[in-house]
């Protein structure tokens, strides 16, 4: 087993964190001290102000606070959002649910739809089809997935009110079990669908090219030769050869996918992530939003790594040279 | 009767032919050289004999195949594509030029050979032991079976094709540049394979190659083809010792003879035709030395001596007449 | 370049490309109305008066609409230019120097690569105040690790070439070198990846501007969907407000996509697709 | 991927397009949706409205504001005495009163909200500056004493009043720094808040031992939204039945729905054009223009802006005109400005002022006197929209009278940088004009008269204004009982700040409030009568005493709003079942067609 290979793929995520844990502190000391805010109530007293600037630790030289940073970080210690006072991994955790629900829904659906729109569209090379679907998703792919989001509220919300187009689940129901699993699906159709239209022009892009190479390989035809059908060529031997290109390039795919994260849920309303950090940033809550940039840099360093995995296990070349 | 006959095979790319009038002929366990450039149409045909041609190539001609334990002979050109499922490999199989990418680089060795057999065989049982003889034969051990493609070596890349191809005990292996990629010894440890495979199962054998020293040793007739076209076929001693066609003549004389006069030998000036406007007449006329005004018109392949054919208006060619009829000159 | 444009696709990317710069350039001069004029006729659909109806302050939004092309394309194009000067620069020489300077390269543009753009962004648009400046500064320095990495590969190959083992042999300087022999075999290659990311920085800009972190001063796209989802378009039906200015960048991101991707194919060896 | 995916992608078509059961509607649940939720709900620590929307209706003041007039009305004191001299106040509490989780409400609980939250709250430490002391001599008394008589003692003490049994438990520290009430949230007032789901919902149920009728609704749910958009659109279609800010452009489209009332109403606050008037030596190393200090050139801009035409295009026509320091809200206090002191918008009148005093027209249109220019930098912050609309057109106004405005747009912590800078120790404001907001107390002016004192420069004055006969003003009124000598007192300080003009008050901002008719009824305007807010925003709960379901009277509508949910889910039952046969149909063709062309011979 070519273990060398995944050892140097852990050690530079590894190295990658550790920058962004450096980098995150810096970014965010320099974001501009929140607490200058209160100056400016009518009843905020000077005092009163140095009294929160002591709290938060910030009265402190910059080397002390990058003692205290380390240490906290080391124990998952984020501190406390100055909006509400709460540990920022409560608002973290309250909130990451939604957004793995939203982004798993929207990735899986993009790749599973991209993908096959890709065999389809390699297969049918040079026809309408493979046109007519090139000039579709390259179109999702250019447009701004906000915009998207909103075209799916128009149409489905306000134009034919099929679906909610706001928050997770009826606000304020107290539904159990299936009623609520169906509530949340039904207010999870058009923000999964506008992240899927989003993340679908990629996958396809990627597959579609991947196919063409991988049709065009001798093995191909020798697999012909055999006698095999072509749908059974395409799937058995095509297919698995065209998704390891598609595995390492889909891993840059999730910063993007976290950007869509917090312009689709700040539409939706849907209590995620990218909106918990779109409010941290209007409300100048800079332990929030470091966290949640955190997690977001965490999530896709994870992600990028398991991409590595996944192309391992899928690629005996690189198991085994 | 012959294995396989092709009659007036001709493969048209958005209406030009690619290959035209061609009639080859295989016997049962008889090895058919195909010889030419590059480009001039021998995969093309390989593909046609197999139906394996993608969508803008339009063939058209007859292809009759009469495999071993058949009674009605079966018409390729007739088959659907359901229909040659059950054709190809049974009877017909083919070895790759370069095998790194003729095998799928992500499955094992011996699970592609079973694929194949248990496509045709559905029914056959146990196939373990059938595997392992299916490539001692060829020189390679189960270990090598369980190897992915990347793992072995261009040889014993190209002998697991080999036995890949055997793998349903066909009447027919098209090898298309078999021994092209591999260096000398290798190359003559496959041919010296191929020959004992051929004696040994009856197997019959299109060896398509570009390097006639190669079709010399291993073929017992030979075809030479050029710009899509046949223009000489024949019993291939025959041909080596007294070629009937000025193309044959050429590519016989770059052949490079161990221990004879040193000196670069002298390419055949031009280039082949571009065959979206092939040239008037005789294909081989801008690059033929003897060409004269008859040339302008085409030649038929025709019997210039026994079981020998050539499609050239001055054939038949005594072996001296090379030097003596001058370039120009009438027939 | 004239292969390009001789595909259908080439010429329909092109001709959009040139209509959006033909927009940008003029697009003050040949706006219906002054985009910021203000009128009663709040939200009002298409009509004579105004082709595409208005805004929640009654403004023109054909006149938003081609003002606001120039903004857009501006950021895009600007955002473009500055992450492949620093892509290639940085691609250039960790490339031909290797080693260490080239391991530390990698890690940052690793970093950069790995980082989600939008959020990185919205954090630096939040530090400094909003303007123009600012927002192409941010833009193009958090895009340029793409080019930066393809520049390097194609590097590492040119370094290997004759020519430049000549230019080495001569005592020609490294600066020299990477100067007259690197760069010009490099530059299609940035080129073509440079196109690329116009596209993203114009759906950077466009994002950053709806997240209301765009120059409060200019009207672009961007801030025409922001502030038609801030005054309840969508929910007035209001489509004639925020569908133009989604369908633009999608059109011209579209375009230009397309534009870079038909002139990678040209470029890039490797990208040949056989037919 | 051939047909097996295809299934597949049906199938999760269909399940996501299942419809949600028929929503148990909770028809006695008042809805209401905001765009911002509060922060921790603690007092100590919370500074937005939001909270205090949520703690006018759990807590009780000592004295609270009367919803006809604002003016002071019986709260958790039943009656109250003041001495001759001013200084001391004794409170009657009414006996039996109980915490909403039964606990006896006795004077101990108002000393220690008094002494505590009083002294440590951020936003309440101003009310408590001129308390004494408080004593509790028994249960139902509380005598507080002044150090100088201030009129806030009665029905301007804004501040709530806690269960000590609850919050005494915590040290001042822990109560300043991260303590968050955990819900229920124990209270004294008609509904006390039960759930509290930062970011989704805040939840308030009826206060089983509230001392006086219980309201209609057997609960208030505040319910979080991602933006204003969605929350306007959540009323449009149904999901929530009030809002308690409606934006500006929206608010006349909502009011054309059928189904929605849409209020407007003046509220405390206002936006103003600031000036620069700080004098050399309190900050001498302050950069502006000095011409900003020239009465006569912040006058002729009085005139010279329309404060009308601003309210109609910056405000979309939706806020109020401003006349003065103290907005038409002040009932008792407000006398609106006369003649010249109100600005009337006179173009000719302000050139003419200028000119005669000798401010002559430079290059570029620009007024110029010797070696000063009528050239200002007027800042304005980027969050708000509206106020950058003000600055462009106050700058095209301007323009036409000769004076010059360059419009910067900063964020919100540069412009409060500008106003709050420091060098060693003196303050050095860095601009020559603004324009941002302020917000006062429901009832009594202090608040929006202190910005202009002198003793507020260094803390909530940004005009640096210091006119000693109008901070002697200022003292009188604070301490002036009788309410006709105060309003006198009040208007003398309202002309000389219009004379001086260190703001040019713009508008007024208005409180922008819609509900779905057919879902509340009872509903009011009040606080104060006959044109205030539907919900006596942030001041008092009498409101959600007299509104009740509107579902009450006419039966059915509230049961038929979820039954159309269980028709429009019929309807997606069909869509899917249509897309999943069509799907079974072409998936039989596309068989058969693959079958025939399967034949071994053609």
């Amino acid at each position: 087993m070519n273990t060398r290979w995944l050892a140097g793929k852990a050690l530079t995520a590894f190295l990658t964190l550790i920058f962004v844990l450096v980098f995150n502190f810096f970014l965010f000391r320099v974001m501009g001290d929140p607490t200058s805010q209160l100056a400016r109530l009518p009843r905020a007293t000077p005092e009163e102000i140095r009294q929160l600037q002591a709290y938060y630790g910030l009265d402190k030289p910059l080397v002390g606070q990058f003692a205290d940073y380390v240490a906290d970080t080391a124990t998952a210690d984020l501190g406390i959002s100055q909006k509400t006072r709460r540990p920022v991994w409560t608002e973290i955790g309250e909130a990451l649910p939604w957004t793995l629900l939203l982004v798993g829904t929207g990735t899986l659906l993009a790749m599973v739809i991209g993908t096959w729109l890709g065999i389809v569209a390699a297969t049918r090379r040079g026809t309408r089809t493979d046109d007519g679907l090139l000039g579709f998703s390259l179109f999702t792919y250019a447009s701004p997935e906000y915009w998207i989001g909103i075209i799916l509220i128009l149409l489905f919300a306000v134009a034919i009110p099929i679906f909610p187009a706001g928050l997770q689940e009826t606000p304020g129901s107290q539904l159990t079990g299936l009623d609520r699993v169906l509530d949340i699906g039904e207010h999870l159709v058009l923000p999964a669908t506008a992240m899927t239209l989003m993340l679908l022009g990629q996958y396809f892009v990627i597959m579609r090219s991947s196919m063409v190479d991988v049709l065009t390989e001798d093995f191909v035809t020798v697999k012909r030769a055999t006698g095999l059908p072509w749908a059974r060529v395409v799937r058995g031997h095509a297919v698995p050869n065209a998704l390891l290109p598609l595995v390492t390039l889909s891993a840059i795919q999730f910063g993007i996918v976290m950007g869509g994260a917090v312009t689709i849920e700040t539409i939706f309303s849907w209590p995620g992530l990218g909106e918990l950090s779109y409010q941290a940033i209007n409300d100048k809550d800079f332990p929030v939003l470091q966290g949640t940039f955190l997690v977001f840099s965490v999530a896709v360093i994870l992600l990028n790594f398991l991409a590595d995995c996944l192309y391992f296990f899928l690629d005996p070349r690189v198991q085994a040279p | 009767m012959s294995l396989l006959e092709i009659e007036g095979l001709e493969v048209r790319h958005r209406g030009q032919p690619i290959v035209a009038g061609v009639d080859l002929a295989v016997e049962p366990g008889e090895a058919l050289g195909l010889a030419g450039e590059s480009g001039c149409g021998k995969t093309t045909t390989a593909l046609a004999i197999m139906k394996l041609l993608p969508p803008a190539l339009e063939p058209s001609g007859t292809i009759t195949l009469r495999p071993p334990g058949t009674d009605e002979p079966v018409r390729i050109d007739r088959r659907t594509e359901r229909g040659m499922q059950l054709v190809r490999w049974r009877h017909v199989s083919l070895v790759f030029q370069g095998a790194m990418n003729a095998l799928d680089p992500v499955q094992r060795v011996d699970r592609q050979i079973l694929e194949a057999i248990r496509l045709h065989e559905p029914r056959a049982g146990k196939l373990g032991g059938r595997i392992k003889e299916l490539l001692n034969t060829v020189g390679l051990t189960s270990a090598h079976g369980r190897a992915y493609p990347h793992q072995l070596s261009g040889g014993q890349r190209q002998r697991a094709m080999i036995a890949l191809a055997l793998a349903c005990r066909p009447a027919l292996v098209i090898a298309d540049e078999p021994t092209t990629a591999l260096d000398v010894i290798m190359q003559a440890q496959v041919l010296e394979l191929l020959e004992r495979l051929r004696t040994e199962l009856g197997l019959a054998l299109i060896l398509i190659s570009h390097d006639l020293a190669v079709l010399a040793e291993a073929c017992d007739r030979l075809a030479v083809m050029y710009a899509g076209r046949i223009v000489e076929s024949g019993p291939a001693e025959q041909v080596f010792r007294a070629p009937q066609h000025p193309y044959t003549k050429r590519l016989l004389d770059s052949l490079p003879v161990i221990g004879g006069a040193r000196g670069v030998a002298d390419p055949i000036p031009g280039t082949p035709p571009d065959p979206h406007d092939p040239p008037e007449g005789c294909t081989f006329r801008p690059r033929c030395p003897y060409a004269a005004d008859v040339c302008l018109e085409e030649p038929a392949l025709r019997e210039v001596a026994s079981g020998q054919r050539a499609a050239c208006h001055f054939a038949p060619w005594e072996p001296e007449s090379w030097a003596v009829r001058r370039p120009g000159g009438t027939p | 370049m004239r292969a390009v444009l001789a595909t259908r696709r080439g010429k329909f990317s092109f001709g959009v490309l040139a209509l959006f710069l033909f927009i940008a350039v003029f697009g003050a001069l040949i706006a219906p109305q002054d985009p910021r004029a203000s009128s009663t006729d709040v939200l009002e659909g298409p009509s004579a008066a105004h082709l595409l109806g208005t805004t929640e302050v009654g403004s023109d939004v054909l006149s938003q609409l081609l003002v606001g092309a120039r903004v857009s394309i501006v950021v895009g194009f600007a955002a473009a230019v500055i992450s492949a000067v620093i892509g290639a620069a940085i691609g250039i020489v960790g490339g031909y120097f290797g080693g260490w300077t080239d391991r530390a390269f990698d890690s940052l543009e690793n970093w950069f690569l790995v980082i989600p753009q939008l959020p990185l962004m919205v954090v630096l648009a939040r530090l400094l105040d909003p303007s123009l400046t600012v927002l192409i500064a941010v833009i193009g320095l958090t895009s340029w690790a793409g080019t930066g990495r393809i520049v390097r590969a194609q590097v590492l190959t040119l370094k290997e070439r004759a020519f430049v083992e000549r230019a080495r042999a001569l005592g020609a300087s490294d600066r020299h070198i990477m100067r007259v022999h690197i760069l010009p075999n490099a530059l299609p290659l940035i080129f073509a990846n440079t196109v690329l990311i116009v596209a993203v920085a114009i759906l950077a800009e466009a994002a950053l501007a709806f997240l209301g972190l765009g120059d409060p001063e200019s009207i672009s796209w961007g801030s025409m969907i922001e502030q038609g989802f801030e005054a309840g378009a969508p929910s007035a039906g209001a489509w004639w407000y925020v569908v133009p200015p989604g369908l633009c960048i999608a059109l011209l991101v579209f375009a230009v996509g397309l534009f870079g991707y038909l002139f990678e194919q040209q470029v890039n060896p490797r990208l040949q697709e056989r037919t | 991927m051939g047909r097996r995916s295809l299934v597949a992608v049906l199938a999760a078509l269909l399940f996501a397009v299942v419809p949600a059961a028929a929503q148990a509607q909770d028809d006695e649940a008042l809805r209401i949706g905001w765009e911002q939720d509060p922060q921790t709900l603690s007092p100590f620590t919370d500074q937005d409205e939001e909270s205090y929307r949520i703690w006018a209706i759990n807590y009780d003041l000592l004295v609270n504001f009367s919803p006809d007039n604002l003016g002071p009305a019986p709260g958790i004191a039943e009656s109250w005495d003041l001495s001759d001299d001013k200084k001391t106040v004794t409170f009657k509490l009414a006996d039996g009163l109980k915490w909403s989780d039964g606990e006896p409400l006795t004077s101990k609980d108002v000393k220690w909200s008094l002494d505590t939250l009083g002294r440590h709250g951020i936003l309440f430490t101003s009310y408590t500056e001129n308390i004494r002391s408080v004593q509790a001599p028994d249960a139902t008394t509380v005598v507080v004493k002044m150090k100088r008589p201030d009129t806030r003692i009665i029905g301007g003490m804004f501040v709530y009043i806690l269960p000590e049994h609850i919050w005494g438990k915590q040290t001042v520290k822990q109560l300043t720094g991260s303590y968050r009430p955990e819900a229920p949230i124990v209270g004294s007032g008609p509904y006390v808040v039960t759930e509290f789901d930062s970011n989704r919902i805040v939840r308030m149920e009826r206060n089983p031992n509230y001392r006086g009728e219980p309201g209609a609704f057997s609960q208030i749910q505040w319910i979080k939204y991602g933006s204003a958009d969605a929350v306007e659109r959540a009323l449009t279609l149904g999901e929530i039945d009030l809002i308690t800010e409606v934006q500006p452009p929206t608010f006349d489209r909502l009011d054309e729905n059928p189904d929605i009332e849409a209020v407007k109403s003046p509220s405390p606050a206002f936006s103003q054009l600031a000036f620069n008037l700080c004098p050399r030596d309190i900050c001498p190393d302050a950069r502006f223009n000095p011409a900003v200090q020239d009465r006569t050139v912040r006058q002729a801009i009085g005139f010279a802006v329309d404060r009308q035409r601003i309210n109609e295009i910056a405000s979309r026509n939706t806020a109020f005109p401003g006349h003065g320091l103290l907005p038409s809200y002040y009932k008792d206090f407000y006398t609106e400005p006369t003649g010249d002191l109100d600005y009337p918008y006179d173009p000719d009148r302000a050139r003419e002022m200028l000119e005669s005093a000798g401010w002559v027209e430079g290059d570029g249109g620009v007024r110029e006197k010797g070696d000063q220019r009528l050239s200002f930098d007027l800042f304005v912050r980027s969050e708000s929209q509206e106020n950058i609309q003000m600055a462009r057109l106050v700058k095209e106004m301007a323009a036409e009278a000769g004076v010059e405005f360059k419009v910067q747009v900063v964020s919100v912590d540069k412009l409060t940088e500008l106003t709050v800078r420091e060098v060693d120790g003196k303050m050095a404001p860095d601009f020559d004009a603004f324009i941002w907001g302020w917000g006062g107390d429901p009832y009594d002016p202090g608040i929006l008269l202190n910005l202009l004192t002198t003793k507020a420069i260094g803390g909530s004055s940004d005009s640096f204004y210091a006119n000693p006969a109008y901070d002697q003003l200022y003292d009188e009124q604070s301490g002036e009982f009788d309410l006709a000598r105060r309003k006198e007192l009040v208007a003398q300080m309202i002309e000389i700040s219009q004379r001086d003009l260190p703001y040019l008050v713009l508008t007024v901002d208005p409180i922008l409030q819609a509900y779905r008719t057919d879902r509340v009824a009872g509903v009011e305007q009040q606080c104060p009568k006959p044109d205030g807010d539907i919900i006596c925003d942030q001041v008092s709960y009498a409101p959600f005493l007299t509104m009740r379901p509107a579902a009450a009277e006419v039966t059915g509508t509230a049961t038929s709003s979820s039954s159309d949910d269980g028709t429009n889910g019929l309807v997606y039952v069909l869509i899917a079942a249509a897309v999943a046969i069509v799907g079974l149909v072409v998936l039989m063709i596309l068989r058969r067609r693959r079958r025939d062309r399967e034949a071994i011979e053609v």
